[in-house]
């Protein structure tokens, strides 16, 4: 399955035939995609609510500036980290793709370490904004925030797991080439997590109201 | 599939004979150069949004934010996802999804009469901004 | 080797199985033992697909009870059979069992065992995530029902308005299952979608293009799709009042000035598309009939195609018409009266080319045919009021009255079910081996589709007349006694008439086998698609060798040509040109025990979210135990027999609660196969 | 027709019976919720419902043709199986795209045309007209004002009655959530009186879960949202009499029993009844006295019958409810005891003809008779009557939903229901009343 792109890509060239899917792809990437092409609408749903109730604030005061409550810098700081993770991600894959196991698994590593360090972030934060008074069940705005970053850092720690699954669980039959399918999976999810991420900086954080 | 590909193990018989387009490990880190410079344009818009918004009038950061996350969200997907070497069905997937939860997800805030570019704080009594 | 592994076997070969070092001490692949336990095991799409139907059905009868129950409170004014408590635990479960137990996994049942042979192929994609569809959905259905031995169930109605739905208008425990059992479903939906989808578009045989595939495999790829897109949206709108309920959220506490609004248009984004979920398999069914029994092609094929797609577009540009009398604001009410109007466009010609089918041919009328020509006129009706509901100054009329009640079971009742009892006489013998009873069948028909004319037929005068509807009983003096007697009279008419098909199932069977009568062969009805190429019932291996597809209705083309004239002449017998079976060289994906445990953790965790969060350790501890077995899982028995070429399932989807399982699973079979057949070839 | 089979006759006949039967419940009378026909009294409600004939009717002839293709079908194109032949095939036509452009268009064309017609009906459902009439009311000081009063009255949904406010002065009802409206001038519960031939608009709300409002004779329905003002919602009624309604949305546990009535008047009878609305509650001078020691704070033990029933309101009643003149002092909290946070006003309890969420009569509708049975009852234990939960929401929560049960005497309650008595209209005080007693009453 591993090396599905490799025997599927190229089926032609050994004349198995009858294993060449109809587009041309492993079952498990197009599955990929179609899981992905849903969770579009899941975030979706789960921003629009956020955007539905970002001015709500029921105690009376309405947020007039995002950087009331926001630490802008701080919080480009971690979207960097996770924008960096991307980076290491595509060449985690491009290391597997050529061979290089070594190079591949400490891209991996290093991936799923800037996961952690942009958790880390956001469990920073959370407590930030907590001891600030805004909790999960402070008002709406609350609840939509805590609920739509808390999704997102959901998807970015099961990323985390399947990265360090896929380095640890190779570790007796080696990560090599015919992995990369595996590990191209995995960048997928990664980057999806990581796009979904530029989205919620930008309508969130640096979008001002009103 | 890099054009290193097929140097190193004995018996892979693989040629690359349509995946030459791929980007290399340099162009990669030239990309996400580029997406990091994206990011800084975002938070100095950000940084300096009230001085724009006297002098471009309002709502131009606001496009110009939403535009620089459209340039980020297509360069990923296109790169680092490689939509833009895979089979074409693979984007039509994920755009469908994409361009579906957009619409539907527009059409259900217009419904509340909510407003992305302008929802004045006057109407702030009611969720969303109604009346 | 026969190509009949080719769905499966996306890569990796497991010549180096053996090697594997057994990771993390899991259990042992279990084998095909020839007894009830392979049930629990199976990963073939057949026998999931009948487990499928008979867990419906299961839930059909309880839903019918349910609604008997309605029936009966409501025959008479001011009835007192039903406390109003009661009542409205009955009709909101009644609402949620049928659409979510009963429509939308009858209609799994058919696309899991169709879909597959209908394009040829050995299997779905992923046959382990298939097994797992079914249990998930199958023990969310047990944990939502499970609410009536545990305080009671769910008492918002099917959709569930906020802020009623919150804990404060309903403090016990009935809503937290309907969130975290519809939650429970939703799962194996969306999994089962992404599973059939690749299947359909990856996996069909040489020559498959899709504009040759059946109608029935078209119409259930508009539905996986409309699966895929609509299930996450019904989840966020599930977690966030579940996260209101049990966290304090604020989503949908008004005093907080939360919007209940949010909560309408998050479901009915998904309700809306959620009701061509349910009478699109049904459509299929019906073109897949109507030909067969007309001994015709279907007319306008093309057009039958395009109009379904159609209908799944234009299906998530409408939900607000259930928002009418809302309070959206006049230009949403407007936008969506229209566009909700011109849905009849695609499904008119849906209609009038089943009529065109029809025209002109050679009709059998069987049992299958008789619901599947039901389905065209009840359909029509309920189609029909639907339009004008759609009339939003008139629907402020009709709203929340029995004029929806009736309208929706007509295009439920009339459509989808209809619909689904064509597809059981149809494909019976290509499932089980012998044919159900004629005879039984049409009482089961008449006495249905009677029945059905009586209950629903009334309600439209009931609403109009201005009888709303989840009222638990209503005062003489209305003008409501008459109707609501009649009606009830029609339930228990349908209650006979389906108890004949069970009387069917069981009769058919003990003739058939008893009198020992032959095997109905491949192809019992002269039927024109690919799932009649093999023999009956379908051999646990689907066909013998790969079919190459030169036109759509593959199989009629074989059996059938034309002479200089025009007309058609035998070219074979379907006897010479399906396959027998016979073939036992063919790689079988191995049973597995994970699905059935990764499914058990989710009810589990579910309570430990209700009573007490320590029972969660557990439901999680089997949830991680299960997906890191599955993932280490042999990819293949190696006790059991296998040529070479054997491959396993070992490709599954991520889906969203167990996203991590699937990229494990690729690792964890690349561990013990890191060679593959086609480098090596 | 005789060469149908056996079983297409059946089918014929019963489509026949079917149709029939539909005709014949077209005439139904006594339905006081039909949305079609003679009970018909508002504009709005007649225009939707010929609007709605003509659709159905074009309904039919589309059904009738479907259903009439497959029974022509079905006698001209079956084969029985006895004479069923294998090698038989009727010609294989598998496509036409003329035809197909043909029935796409026109379903297209004709739900065009049904398209304009429902956009115009939607405009002019959704406008409103000025009408405004002027009354005399009650200044607040004792004296009487003259105002132009443009009908507009808010409706609000609480489980399970409904409130109507009557707010004469100059409020912008539409900008503002019901919670923060200055009291009303007049505040009224389950019977909404309204001058007649006049478009009255209705901001409708809610104060805890989603509620529907319809009045079926006159117009269509409306949610009641919390949180949310509608859109201004309109009813017209045409004759004097009483229209009655039911609660649509599904709004928990008495949600059947949660009824309203429209009482329409003349426009001279409409001006009395406000007048009389507008005075508080006419006490006897030593009740008067007995309430002001009460209201000073003073413990004065009861000296009759009268002054018992102010003691028990006051103690038992006046948390929630609230009787002008009598209560004036008590600042009633029933957001602290009820979840929807408002019980019914019962100054005026007996001008109204209905109680309980409509489903009981304040008066016997044939004798006129003050129905104490059922009010005593209500007093006595209101979940018979009406479903409502005897238990407070949590055990955090001690809210209730609905009318508590008090535990009250036999006593206390013969009391209160001879104080409510009280509030009955004076004689000639307003003229239609027994008129509105009978119209009350379904039978
Ligand atoms: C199988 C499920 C199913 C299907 C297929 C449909 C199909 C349609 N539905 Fe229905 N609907 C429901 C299930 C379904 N519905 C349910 C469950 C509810 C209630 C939910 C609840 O409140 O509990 C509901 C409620 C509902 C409402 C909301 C009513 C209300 O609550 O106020 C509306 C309003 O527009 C509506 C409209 C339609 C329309 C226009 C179609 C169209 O798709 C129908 C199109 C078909 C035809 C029109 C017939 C064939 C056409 C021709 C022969 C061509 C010629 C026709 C013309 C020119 C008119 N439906
Ligand atoms: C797939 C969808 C489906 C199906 C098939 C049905 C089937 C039936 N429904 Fe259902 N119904 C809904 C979906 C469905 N319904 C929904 C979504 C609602 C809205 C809920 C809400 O408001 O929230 C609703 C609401 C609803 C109401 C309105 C309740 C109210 O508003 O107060 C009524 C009232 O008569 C009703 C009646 C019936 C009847 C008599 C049948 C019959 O057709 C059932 C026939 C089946 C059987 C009788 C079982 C099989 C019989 C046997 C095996 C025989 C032996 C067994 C016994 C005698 C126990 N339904
Ligand atoms: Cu109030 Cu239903
Ligand atoms: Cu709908």
């Amino acid at each position: 399955m591993a090396s599905a792109t490799v025997a599927v890509g190229h089926g032609a060239d050994h004349g198995h035939e009858e294993h060449e899917t109809n587009y041309g792809m492993s079952n498990n990437k197009m599955a990929m995609w179609l899981f992905l092409s849903s969770d579009c609408l899941l975030f979706g749903a789960l921003i629009s609510t956020f955007l539905l109730y970002r001015t709500n604030i029921s105690d009376g005061t309405v947020f007039t500036e995002p950087a009331d409550v926001f630490d802008i810098p701080f919080t480009s700081l971690s979207s960097f980290v996770l924008l960096m993770s991307s980076l290491t991600m595509v060449l985690a894959l491009s290391a597997v793709k050529r061979g290089d196991e070594r190079n591949g698994r400490i891209w991996l590593l290093t991936t799923a370490f800037l996961g952690m360090v942009f958790i880390g972030g956001q469990v920073y934060e959370f407590t930030i904004f907590s001891a600030e008074g805004l909790q999960y069940s402070t008002n709406t705005w609350t609840s939509a925030f805590f609920t739509l970053t808390g999704f997102h850092g959901v998807h970015v720690s099961v990323g985390i797991l399947l990265l360090m699954g896929t380095v640890f669980g190779t570790r007796n039959s080696g990560l090599g080439k015919e992995k990369s399918e595996a590990v191209e999976l995995v960048g997928l999810y990664w980057h999806f997590v990581d796009i979904v991420w530029v989205i919620i900086f930008t309508v969130i954080y640096l979008i001002p109201i009103g | 599939m890099s054009v290193t590909e097929n140097t190193d193990v004995a018996h892979d018989h693989v040629v690359d004979d349509h995946h030459d387009d791929h980007p290399s490990d340099s162009s990669y880190v030239l990309i996400a150069l580029g997406l990091a410079f994206l990011t800084a344009v975002e938070v100095g818009l950000f940084v300096l949004e009230d001085w724009i918004g006297d002098n471009f009038g309002l709502g131009s950061v606001k496009i110009a934010l939403v535009a620089l996350m459209i340039i980020k969200f297509w360069i990923v997907g296109a790169y680092f996802m490689h939509l833009k070497f895979d089979n074409p069905i693979l984007t039509q997937l994920f755009v469908f999804g994409l361009v579906l939860a957009l619409v539907v997800y527009f059409i259900m805030l217009s419904a509340f009469e909510f407003s992305f570019w302008n929802d004045g704080l006057e109407d702030q009594g009611l969720p969303g901004g109604i009346s | 080797m026969a190509i009949i592994d080719r769905p499966l076997a996306i890569g990796a070969g497991d010549d180096a199985v053996e090697t594997v070092d057994r990771p993390l001490g899991s259990i042992t692949r279990p084998q095909e033992s020839g007894t009830w336990r392979d049930w629990l095991t199976t990963v073939d799409h057949k026998k999931i697909g009948i487990m499928y139907g008979a867990a419906a059905m299961f839930f059909f009868v309880i839903g019918g009870a349910e609604a008997l129950l309605i029936r009966l409170q409501l025959a008479t004014p001011n009835g007192t059979l039903l406390s109003p408590e009661v009542y409205n635990q009955v009709f909101t479960m009644h609402g949620v069992t049928m659409i979510f137990l009963v429509a939308m996994p009858m209609g799994a049942a058919f696309a899991n065992y169709l879909l597959p042979l209908q394009i040829g192929a050995r299997d779905v994609a992923f046959p382990r995530l298939n097994a797992l569809s079914f249990w998930v959905f199958l023990f969310g259905g047990l944990f939502l029902n499970s609410a009536w031995l545990l305080g009671g169930g769910a008492d918002g109605g099917w959709f569930n308005y906020a802020p009623n739905s919150t804990v404060t208008f309903s403090p016990s425990h009935g809503i937290d299952f309907y969130a975290l059992g519809l939650q429970i479903t939703g799962v194996a939906s969306l999994v089962g979608a992404i599973n059939l989808i690749t299947t359909v578009l990856n996996m069909r045989p040489k020559g498959m293009t899709l504009m040759r595939m059946p109608i029935f495999t078209w119409m259930n790829l508009v539905v996986q799709f409309l699966l895929l897109f609509a299930v996450p949206v019904i989840s966020v709108a599930l977690f966030e009042l579940t996260f209101d309920r049990l966290f304090d959220a604020n989503f949908f506490n008004t005093e907080a000035g939360a919007d209940p609004l949010l909560w309408q248009h998050l479901f009915w984004i998904f309700g809306h598309p959620e009701v061509y979920i349910l009478i699109l398999p049904s459509f299929g069914i019906v073109s897949e009939v109507i030909p067969v029994f007309s001994r015709k092609p279907i007319f306008g094929y093309s057009f039958m195609v395009a109009s379904g797609v159609a209908i799944g577009f234009m299906g998530w540009g409408v939900w607000a018409h259930h928002m009418f009398v809302s309070g959206i604001g006049p230009i949403s009410v407007a936008a969506f009266s229209l566009s909700t109007m011109f849905i009849a466009v695609p499904t008119g010609v849906k209609i009038l080319n089943w009529l065109a089918t029809i025209w002109g041919g050679k009709l059998r009328f069987n049992t299958a045919m008789l619901f599947a020509v039901g389905v065209v006129s009840m359909f029509t009706i309920g189609g029909l009021s639907g339009v004008t509901h759609s009339i939003a100054p008139a629907d402020t009329q009709q709203t929340d009255t029995y004029y929806i009640v009736a309208h929706f079971h007509y295009v439920i009742f009339g459509g989808t079910l209809l619909g689904f009892f064509s597809g059981f006489y149809f494909w019976w013998p290509k499932m089980f081996g012998y044919k159900l009873n004629e005879k039984l069948g049409k009482t089961n028909f008449w006495l249905q589709i009677v029945g059905f004319n009586v209950t629903f037929g009334p309600m439209h005068i009931l609403g109009l007349q201005g009888m709303s509807r989840r009222i638990d009983t209503y005062d003489a003096g209305f003008g409501f006694e008459f109707w609501n007697l009649v009606a009830t009279v029609g339930a228990f008419i349908i209650a006979l008439g389906i108890a004949f098909f069970f009387v069917n199932v069981a009769v058919s069977r003990r003739q058939w086998i008893a009198a020992g009568k032959p095997n109905p062969g491949p192809d019992p009805w002269d039927a024109r698609s690919l799932e009649w190429m093999t023999a009956s019932p379908t051999p646990i291996h689907n066909f013998d060798e790969e079919i190459t597809v030169d036109a759509p209705d593959e199989f009629w083309h074989r059996k059938y040509g034309y002479d200089t004239e025009g007309n058609v002449v035998r070219k074979a017998t379907a006897e010479e040109v399906a396959q027998d079976g016979s073939n036992t060289n063919v790689h079988l994906p191995s049973p597995s025990y994970f699905p059935i445990l990764l499914a058990l953790s989710m009810p589990i965790i579910s309570y430990g979210l209700i009573y007490s969060l320590w029972l969660c350790i557990p439901g999680g501890m089997l949830l991680v135990y299960s997906m890191v077995g599955w993932i280490f899982e042999h990819p293949d028995d190696p006790n059991a027999a296998h040529d070479d070429h054997g491959h396993d399932d070992h490709g599954d989807a991520p889906d969203e609660l167990a996203a991590g399982d699937d990229e494990g699973e690729l690792v964890g079979v690349g561990a013990g196969a890191p060679e593959t057949e086609a480098t090596n070839g | 027709m005789n060469r149908l089979t056996p079983s297409t006759r059946k089918v014929v006949r019963f489509l026949a019976l079917l149709t029939a039967a539909f005709v014949l419940a077209a005439c139904a009378d006594n339905a006081p919720l039909d949305t079609r026909g003679d009970n018909l009294q508002g504009p709005e409600a007649r225009d939707i419902e010929s609007f709605l004939r003509w659709v159905l009717w074009i309904a039919y002839a589309v059904f009738f043709a479907v259903l009439g293709v497959t029974l022509y079908a079905w006698k001209n194109f079956r084969i029985k199986t006895e004479d069923y032949e294998d090698d038989e095939f009727p010609e294989q036509i598998s496509h036409n795209n003329t035809l197909e452009i043909a029935w796409t268009a026109a379903p297209a064309i004709l739900l065009a045309i049904i398209a304009i017609f429902t956009i115009g009906l939607h405009q002019s459902l959704n406008s409103n007209s000025e009408n405004p009439i002027t009354l005399d009311v009650a200044d607040g000081a004792g004296g009487a004002t003259t105002v132009e009063w443009e009908p507009e009255i808010v409706v609000v949904g609480q489980q399970w009655w409904w409130e109507y406010q009557y707010h004469f002065g100059d409020v912008d009802l539409v900008a503002q959530r019901v919670e923060t409206l200055p009291n009303a001038d007049i505040t009224t519960a389950t019977q909404m009186v309204i001058p007649v031939g006049m478009e009255i608009e209705l901001e409708i709300t809610s104060r805890d879960v989603i509620h529907s409002h319809w009045i079926p004779s006159l117009n269509g329905k409306r949610d009641a949202v919390p949180g949310r003002q509608s859109a201004p919602w309109k009813i017209q009624a045409d004759e004097p009499g009483v229209y009655f309604g039911q609660c649509t949305e599904f709004c928990g546990l008495s949600h059947s029993r949660m009824r309203m009535q429209v009482v329409a008047l003349p426009e001279a009878e409409f001006q009395e009844w406000v007048t009389a609305q507008m005075q508080g509650l006419e006490l006897s001078p030593e009740t008067a006295a007995y309430v002001a020691e009460l209201e000073a704070g003073a413990t004065v033990p009861p000296a009759n019958a009268e002054q018992r029933a102010i003691d028990t309101f006051r103690t038992k009643c006046a948390s929630c409810h609230v009787l002008d003149g009598v209560t004036d002092g008590i600042v009633a909290r029933p957001e602290e005891q009820l979840v929807s946070g408002a019980a019914p006003n019962l100054t005026h309890f007996a001008t109204r003809t209905t109680f309980a969420g409509g489903i009981r009569n304040v008066y016997e509708t044939d004798t006129g008779e003050f129905n104490r049975n059922d009010i005593a009852q209500w007093l006595r234990d209101p979940a018979s009557i009406k479903a409502n939960f005897t238990e407070p929401v949590s055990e955090t929560d001690s809210r209730l939903r609905g009318m508590p049960n008090l535990g009250l005497t036999t006593e206390e309650v013969d009391d209160l229901v001879s104080l409510l008595e009280m509030t009955a209209p004076q004689e000639g005080e307003f003229e239609m009343f027994e008129f509105i007693i009978e119209e009350t009453g379904v039978e």
